[in-house]
């Protein structure tokens, strides 16, 4: 696994099976580190993000990964959520989001 | 052996109400006053906001998904203020209330609309963890109230 | 494959200073201002207090020792002025500065003596963790300044 | 070992051996909830207290610790703190009192 960028609170690392390996919150400054994670690996294969150690995201974050969603469905293909913890869950309960992303709980 | 009056927090200088935890089984009670943070427009104040809070919460002894909660509210605050505000400093104010907890918060505006379809997310989340919200502007400032019932 | 660049927490209507996290390498920068936190005048507003600067304080890069320090510092300012303040809100202002952090803090007072040797454990504390610190009484409020040096 | 009395940063029980064990955070909160421990154990034989669990400590925590001392020695008595960790000794060195004590480290 490599190191691909973090801050204080968020480190984003890229799995040996190119998946984008989160750890920690994801908050306001925490999405923009994620989106340039995620811009560069876009491709028409699905994009598969693993938030087994992310603690916190708020609407930042989640807009995001919605963005990436979104991207992926033009593009013809997906985003996988893998190892989603209640946390990523609750949020994407609330806002009625779970169906944009194929989701695996951790 | 176990005397729930010892668990009281209150201080030599203090005589307001005890701040009973959630180990002694006490009554909640209201906090000793609303405590106010004013942080610069930066995205990484959101962490900061969210480690007082949940010592707050921890405080007034909400429980883990309580904490969880408030910390979502708070963050959400911030990315509306922050991302919508004039990149002036963001006051938020956290107060233990009879049923739960409020937040106060506002930052100065230059134009700011409340029902900005790019807010809608935070809202929804908003929405979610809390019992009301509401964003209005006010007289140059983008102010949100929103406020928290506890489970018990 | 790394990027320093990336690990910049900036938002979008933030062009402040970059601050950049201990794992990124990249230069100490001063942070994006400072944070105020008015707290009321109760002991278990100690916790909250380091909860909040010891999310600063990681935000810019202090080591665990340091963390320890400024957690020990807040901690002092606070006994100082609600130990020995008017039962009042205490303001407490946070900021990076150059050479590391500065500590201003205030309350309302009615009788304080900076001499009480009531004071001299705490004094001591700060002299142990600061750099330099100052307490007077000036227009009615007790002040504190400490500040905290980096050592990288 | 039975719960004594605590915060929800501090908590205080007394061992099987008539210990005091203190674990968390002791602050201005926490120094009165440690006297209240401490002071109804007072007697002619060294007052015990285990700081093992102790990650924080300031100079309300330290005053407590220090009155007890001085009254363990007018009774001809000590206080031994034991299992001090590297938090409670920085403060101890700090104010020059780790002489005031019977320290064990942790
Ligand atoms: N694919 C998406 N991309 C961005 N935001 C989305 C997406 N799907 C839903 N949302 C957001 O999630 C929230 C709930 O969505 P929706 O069910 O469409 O409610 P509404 O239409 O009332 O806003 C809304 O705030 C919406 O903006
Ligand atoms: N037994 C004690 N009880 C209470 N405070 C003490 C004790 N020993 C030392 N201190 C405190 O620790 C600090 C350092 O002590 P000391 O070496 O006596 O310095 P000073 O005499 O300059 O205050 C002082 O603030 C003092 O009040």
């Amino acid at each position: 696994m490599s190191e691909f960028a973090s801050n204080d609170a968020l480190s984003v690392q890229i799995g040996d099976d190119g998946s984008i390996v989160v750890a920690g919150e994801i908050d306001m400054a925490g999405g923009p580190v994620l989106d340039a994670a995620i811009t560069p690996r876009e491709n028409d294969q699905p994009l598969v993000i693993d938030l087994a150690q992310v603690s916190f995201i708020d609407s930042s974050g989640l807009r995001s990964l919605l963005e990436a969603s979104r991207r992926a469905h033009t593009r013809g293909t997906v985003v996988q959520l893998r190892h989603i913890g209640p946390e990523v869950a609750r949020l994407l309960e609330i806002t009625g989001t779970t169906d944009q992303f194929e989701v695996t709980l951790r | 052996m176990s005397d729930p009056n010892l668990s009281t927090t209150g201080g030599p200088t203090t005589g307001g109400p005890t701040t009973g935890g959630p180990t002694t089984g006490g009554p909640t009670t209201v906090g000793p006053g609303p405590v106010l943070l004013r942080l610069p427009a930066d995205p990484a104040m959101s962490r900061v906001l969210r480690l007082a809070a949940s010592g707050l919460a921890s405080l007034a002894g909400l429980s883990v998904d309580e904490i969880e909660d408030l910390k979502i509210a708070v963050s959400e605050v911030l990315v509306v203020l922050i991302e919508h505000g004039g990149g002036k400093p963001v006051d938020v104010t956290i107060e233990v209330v009879g049923e739960g907890f409020q937040i106060d918060a506002s930052t100065e505006v230059i134009e700011f609309d409340p029902d900005d379809p790019d807010l809608r997310l935070c809202r929804t989340v908003l929405g979610g963890v809390c019992a009301s919200h509401e964003i209005h502007v006010d007289d140059g400032r983008a102010r949100i109230r929103a406020v928290m019932v506890r489970s018990h």
